[in-house]
């Protein structure tokens, strides 16, 4: 059964290949169902290959091909079949499928359709390489890969400008997280003599060569790879932008499968980062600041896209505090539940999107409800699900997130808390904005309101469906106990992962999901008095920003600016990372960075003048030195 | 054997051709004969002739392997660039040099003689000086010629000097006869000296820094085509004879030479990629690419002790192939545009000719080693065989400095995919269209292929 | 003793005129210079048994090279040179790498101990032109046919960058 | 290794050496190309004093036999890099190489 896993590959890359060579004049349709199709084979290969793992964790290496081989060295094109890999492949190909699907039906008007079909494949034909690869080179591989299928899709639309910009920006920050993961790579190699997981986690662990500041390094240099990819302070600015590529994909790469490659690789490197005390503080304190980060601008994005990307950095956020803390597989848990709701509700924003003709500000919009019933009510879910409401899913993985803080560090049980907070807060502000209310837009647009067709709210209901039971394969820990529920991920991912024991009474752990829930109801109805109660007012009214002030602790600098964002709504998408973290501090910095080049260049100019005699002094001196070694 | 005599036979045969006029039959007469070289090649795969047994040159595999890289390499070059040839009745003569040139390349790739070596590389370099003053009427390329030929010149006589003092020291040109009294005496001085001085009259070959001066003036003076068979074919020539002097010859002086070789590599890796962000001439570009891809096939010189020489024929098999198209690429784009060659020129390509766009794209992200493209495998070879050595300080600086390298290819890729207003098509020959394919499919291909080196 | 003293007298002669080569205004004297010093170089191949080469080397050299030099010189009517212009330190900087170049070889080449002669006593016959006829055309066949390859090339660029063009 | 009464190898290789540097230094010094030519010409003669001196010592032909080759080849350099030359005349009216530096940086 194992063997079936090189095939789930397969599918996608065949897919991808048929339609960019043969699809010429075959319809949309048939182009969409060759497409979806394909990873729907994938998926059911998926499932198949899962089961294997279901009675016991049993890792199994398949090798396909030898690849390269070079003394001491040698790559296979092999894949690796565990709990961690078969969950992902899971997630990947269904929540993939379903976009597929809904591909169909958003992209249908557009010209690119088949092209987009081909990315779409071609992006889960290397996020399986990603996850399956037995190796940090093959994981590099598909790394790589996904890399440049986000690159080209963002860039979808590549006659806008600004969409180039964009994907050109996501490709060199990127790149730069990249440096990090092979630098990472190169230090393991170079003190365990290997890259697979094989050697180094499962039979021998190869890892324990590494140790002391070698460790640490290698630990840092990999989460700055994750940074990159999973978009963390201070490589986090990509993802924001990267809403420029059409709303599927930034559901399927932008939210539920490739930034999560991060925590993947954290999660699979967990003996790693376990064994370094120095790189998983770091990988906490970089995680939380940047769910503050995400959590805080959201507040204030107007373009619902925008607020469901900074979310989505923010969760991102919590996923990596909860790795630094060791919890791995509640991270994972995390993922799998926000790769649930997170697509949801971009599918969701992209139905809204569909419906308004293009329009993506939320304060044009507003009433939505009567038009788009089933995108509101699946959006509803989708919202509840990541405010952390019981019994969603959001509300599980998120809950005992915020438990391991509470038991490790406190100072991370209240940020995690205000984070889960703010979440609350701004995703309610989206929803009521959008769905509640009356309808802001223009009479034309009022008019061409209408619901999606089938092929894209049927997803949408899976989705929902996903959202609303998706949490219970990881129910708490001692409550479920109590109640005899197990808690099934943790001890699916039991001989994969290090696993963060919690030792917990039942009545802490109650009372900790009784806060957390209390908390997010409060923050629904904080903006539930905000934006539905004094309605329309809301938009620009500056009473309400005090009790907001209050809500907020006055810890955070962004306070102030937090001020100036209310009183300036219209002002309100050039904001704080926008117009201070990022032009003045990162890009000042790469400029600053550019300069060493143009500085060493101006010294290499002063010799290649063009005068003969310079080359000439320049090889005589060069063979003078040479010589000299001798003497 | 039978590969010199048909190619140089070749020369003959063109030159003959276009003094009877039948200038038409140039070109298919030169495709026929390549293709029986690479015949032949294959032909004598294993049979390590050596002619008359005197030791003069031995046609082992490395050096059936690299004819036949040379060769191939050639003849894609011929194939995609015939406009330019075409265009003018007297530039037939050019095909008569590059064959003699390429002669030259057989004889650097299966000496065993040291003086084999020297009038190898003589008989490569003097058609090649002569090809880049080949556009008589340009300034530029007046200047490019004169450069390469003085400075190339007073390297031969470096080089010269040299393998004089190796041949005092050892008695003998042969290199196996050196090996023997290096492995036996080891390197007094004197020996030690003349391997320096050779080694500089290759590092300026091959365009090592501080050695690399003459590059980017020589390749952006010469006219495109010819810069484009100066980074492909001469170059691969120079580093294949570079690897079998260390290889068959003076094996067991890398123990000492090696920390000079990683030096160097590094200073070319560092002084190429920072001259490189800062040009605005593409062709001035892509010359500085070649010296920190020289840096790179340095570091593999650097290990011909343990390498197999079939890492380095991929690296110079994929480097000649993605940099034959980046210049040819160039060369069609600035001779639709009054021999512009700044990053503008390239706007809008993808519209204006998808398939050059492909092709440049392709070749660029493959000499930026970037997966996958068959120039990561290649660098990849190198790093590993050099992080075996302990190097790891080079491996740092190939790496940190490659990806420097992606930002600069990023800006020609960047350029051609920005759209600019009525730009007429750039029309390109069959030929040259179905090269570039190709040529496109093999950089792909040779990734995945990387399994059989 | 008298040989010695043909090689001091040689070594001067060939060294002298060479700086006066270098030093000269006139390209015509120069040439003549080297010319000289190309003959007292071929004054040693005879000291050193070589008489044939040095018969080649003055046909080569001073008959065909030079005369080649100096047809040039002639044709472009170069009678004086105008004034080099060379700043300050790039003097400097050309005496200070030809004077490190110059220490640098001398401390290397001063090592000729480490030659040992292992192979046979010193034949003084290997300049004779029957032995040296015997190893051109036996050993060293191949690389004298390719130099009629490395001629055609040659010859072929010259003619072709000398030709007029036929616009 | 006497290779005339009181002459050793030590000898030759020191005038050898010098006329080479004293090549290097022309080329340094002089800014006309033909001069510059000759130069390496004067370069080429002194890696032949050494061949031909070592020939000597080693009692072989072979070096000879390189000096030969050497000739040739520097025949063939003389020939096309007058040609080169006289282009350059043709375009620039000089032989001076400081116009040389249209291409830099």
């Amino acid at each position: 059964m194992e063997k079936l896993v090189s095939l789930i590959p397969v599918f996608p890359l065949v897919g991808f290949l048929y339609i960019i060579f043969l699809g010429k004049g075959l319809s949309k349709n048939t182009i969409g169902a060759i497409g979806s199709g394909a990873i729907f084979l994938a998926f059911i290969t998926s499932i198949l290959v899962f089961t294997t793992q279901l009675h016991g964790a049993n890792p199994t290496i398949v090798k396909v091909i030898d690849w390269i081989t070079t003394p001491k060295f040698d790559i296979d094109i092999s894949f690796i079949v565990d709990p961690l890999s078969t969950i992902y492949l899971l997630f990947i190909t269904g929540v993939g499928f379903l976009i597929h699907v809904y591909s169909i039906g958003y992209m249908h008007e557009d010209e690119g359709f088949n092209r987009f079909i081909a990315y779409l494949n071609l992006f889960v034909f290397f996020m399986l390489i990603l996850v399956l690869g037995d190796s940090y080179a093959m994981m590099f591989v598909g790394w790589e890969g996904v890399g440049v299928c986000s690159f080209m899709l963002i860039g979808f639309w590549y006659k806008d400008m600004a969409n180039n910009d964009a994907a050109k920006k996501a490709f060199i920050i990127n790149r730069i997280g990249d440096l990090g993961l092979i630098l990472g790579m190169c230090m393991i190699f170079f003190h365990t003599g290997t890259l697979r997981y094989d050697d180094l986690f499962i039979s021998e662990s190869a890892a324990s060569g590494l140790h002391g500041w070698d460790l640490h390094l290698a630990a840092i240099f990999l989460f700055i790879g994750a940074m990159g990819k999973s978009a963390q302070i201070p490589l986090h600015t990509w993802l924001p932008d990267a809403m420029a590529g059409p709303t599927p994909v930034s559901a399927l790469i932008h939210a539920a499968t490739m930034v999560t490659a991060g925590i993947y690789m954290v999660a699979r490197s967990s003996a790693i980062f376990s064994a370094s005390d120095v790189a998983s503080d770091v990988v906490m304190w970089a995680g939380i600041l940047t769910a503050i980060l995400g959590a805080t601008i959201a507040l204030t994005q107007n373009d619902i896209k925008k607020v469901l990307a900074y979310s989505t950095v923010s969760q991102l956020g919590l996923m990596f505090t909860a790795l630094g803390m060791g919890a791995y597989s509640i991270a994972v848990f995390h993922v799998i539940t926000h790769a649930f709701f997170k697509a949801l509700l971009f599918l969701g924003s992209g139905s809204v999107i569909h419906a308004m003709g293009g329009e993506q500000d939320i304060r044009r919009m507003g009433g939505l409800k009567s038009h788009l019933p089933i995108t509101h009510i699946t959006f509803l879910i989708g919202t509840i699900a990541i405010s952390g409401i019981p019994p969603l899913a959001g509300f599980f993985s998120k809950d005992q997130i915020i438990a391991v803080a509470f038991e490790e560090n406190m100072i991370m049980f209240v940020l995690a808390s205000v984070v889960s907070a703010l979440t609350a807060f701004y995703m309610f502000r989206l929803y009521f904005l959008t769905f509640r209310g009356s309808f802001r837009g223009t009479h034309e647009q009022e008019h061409h309101l209408h619901e999606s067709p089938k092929v894209m709210t049927i997803p949408l209901i899976v989705l929902a469906v996903l959202s609303i039971f998706g949490g219970f394969m990881g129910f708490p820990h001692a409550v479920g106990h109590a109640m005899h529920v197990p808690h099934w991920l943790d001890h699916f991912l039991e001989n994969t992962v290090e696993m963060e024991v919690l030792d917990m009474s039942v009545g802490t752990e109650s009372i900790l999901m009784i806060l957390a829930t209390v908390i997010a109801l409060i923050s629904m109805y904080i903006a539930y008095t905000k934006y539905m109660k004094n309605g329309e007012l809301a938009l620009e009214d500056d009473e309400i920003t005090s009790s907001t002030h209050q809500t907020l602790a006055s810890k955070y600098y962004i306070d102030e600016l937090y001020e100036k964002i209310i009183r300036r709504p219209v002002d309100a998408i050039a904001q704080f990372a926008r117009n201070v973290v990022e032009p003045k501090i990162i890009d000042e910095l790469v400029k600053q960075v550019s300069l060493i080049p143009s500085g060493l260049g101006s010294v290499a100019k002063a010799a290649q003048n063009g005068k003969l005699v310079m080359y000439v002094l320049a090889m005589i001196a060069g063979l003078i030195i040479l010589l000299s070694t001798l003497i | 054997m039978k590969e010199l005599v048909i190619t140089s036979l070749l020369g003959i045969g063109v030159l003959a051709f276009d003094i009877l006029k039948l200038r038409k039959f140039i070109l298919p007469l030169i495709v026929v004969g390549l293709l029986a070289v690479v015949g032949a090649s294959i032909v004598d795969w294993g049979m390590n002739e050596n002619l008359f047994g005197k030791n003069m040159i031995i046609m082992d595999n490395y050096a059936l392997g690299f004819t036949s890289i040379l060769c191939l390499l050639t003849l894609a070059w011929i194939l995609t660039s015939t406009d330019y040839f075409t265009n003018e009745i007297s530039r037939t003569d050019l095909y008569a040099l590059v064959l003699f040139a390429l002669c030259g390349g057989y004889v650097m790739c299966s000496y065993t003689n040291l003086v084999m070596l020297f009038i190898g590389i003589e008989i490569l370099s003097i058609p090649m000086y002569v090809l880049a003053a080949s556009n008589k009427r340009d300034m530029l390329s007046n200047e490019a010629g004169f450069k390469y030929f003085f400075l190339g010149a007073l390297a031969s006589s470096i080089l010269l000097f040299g393998i004089a003092l190796v041949y005092g020291a050892t008695g003998s040109f042969q290199l196996d006869a050196i090996k023997n009294v290096l492995a036996t005496a080891g390197s007094g001085t004197i020996m030690t000296a003349g391997i320096l001085m050779i080694f500089t009259g290759f590092a300026f070959k091959v365009g090592i820094a501080p050695f690399h001066m003459w590059t980017p003036d020589v390749y952006q003076g010469a006219p495109t085509v010819i810069t484009g068979l100066m980074s492909t074919m001469v170059k691969g020539a120079a580093f294949a004879a570079f690897f079998r002097l260390y290889y068959l010859g003076f094996t067991p002086t890398l123990e000492f030479t090696a920390s000079i070789f990683a030096v160097l590599a590094g200073l070319s890796l560092i002084v190429a990629n920072v001259m490189a962000t800062i040009q605005v001439n593409a062709k001035r570009l892509l010359a500085y690419s070649s010296i920190s891809h020289a840096g790179f096939m340095l570091a593999a010189v650097m290990t011909a002790d343990s390498m197999n020489p079939r890492m380095l024929m991929y690296y110079v098999l994929v480097y000649g192939i993605a940099s034959l198209t980046s210049f040819n690429v160039l060369y069609h784009v600035s001779k639709f545009q009054n021999g512009a060659e700044g990053f503008d020129a390239f706007k809008g390509l993808v519209k204006r000719n998808p398939v050059m766009a492909g092709a440049m794209t392709l070749s660029l992200l493959s000499m930026a080693g970037i997966p996958p493209l068959a120039g990561f495998m290649a660098k990849y070879f190198v790093i590993s065989h050099i992080l075996e050595r302990g190097y790891t300080w080079l491996v740092i600086i190939m790496v940190l400095t490659s990806a420097v390298a992606v930002y600069y290819y990023l800006r020609i890729i960047v350029s051609m995919l920005t759209p600019i207003e009525n730009a007429g098509r750039i029309v390109s020959t069959d030929s040259n269209r179905i090269g570039l394919l190709v040529l496109s499919i093999a950089m792909v291909a040779m990734f995945f292929l990387a399994a059989f080196v | 003793m008298l040989t010695e003293y043909a090689f001091w007298f040689l070594s001067f002669v060939a060294i002298f005129s060479a700086l006066a080569m270098i030093f000269s205004k006139n390209p015509v004297y120069s040439v003549l210079s080297l010319i000289l010093t190309f003959f007292a170089i071929a004054g040693h191949y005879f000291l050193l048994n070589a008489q044939f080469l040095a018969a080649v080397h003055i046909i080569v050299y001073a008959g065909a090279i030079m005369v080649l030099f100096l047809y040039v010189i002639m044709m472009l009517n170069l009678n004086r040179l105008e004034e080099d212009k060379k700043s300050t330190w790039m003097k400097f900087l050309s005496v200070a790498a030809g004077g490190l170049l110059l220490f640098v070889l001398l401390a290397v080449v001063k090592r000729t101990d480490e030659i040992t002669i292992t192979a046979q006593a010193a034949n003084s016959d290997c300049g004779l032109v029957e032995n040296l006829g015997k190893v051109l055309y036996n050993d060293y066949l191949l690389p004298f046919e390719l130099a009629s390859i490395l001629f055609l090339g040659a010859m072929v660029g010259a003619v072709y960058l000398s030709k007029k063009e036929l616009a | 290794m006497e290779l005339l009464p009181n002459v050793t190898m030590n000898h030759y290789l020191l005038v050898s050496v010098i006329l080479f540097v004293i090549g290097v230094a022309g080329i340094l010094f002089r800014r006309n190309a033909i001069i510059m030519f000759m130069c390496v010409e004067l370069m080429l003669n002194a890696v032949n004093i050494t061949l031909v001196a070592f020939s000597k010592v080693w009692g072989q032909s072979d070096a000879q036999v390189f000096v030969f080759f050497i000739m040739v080849v520097a025949a063939a350099e003389v020939a096309v890099g007058l040609a080169i030359l006289m282009m350059l005349y043709r375009n620039m009216h000089t032989t001076s190489t400081d116009v040389l530096d249209k291409l830099k940086w």
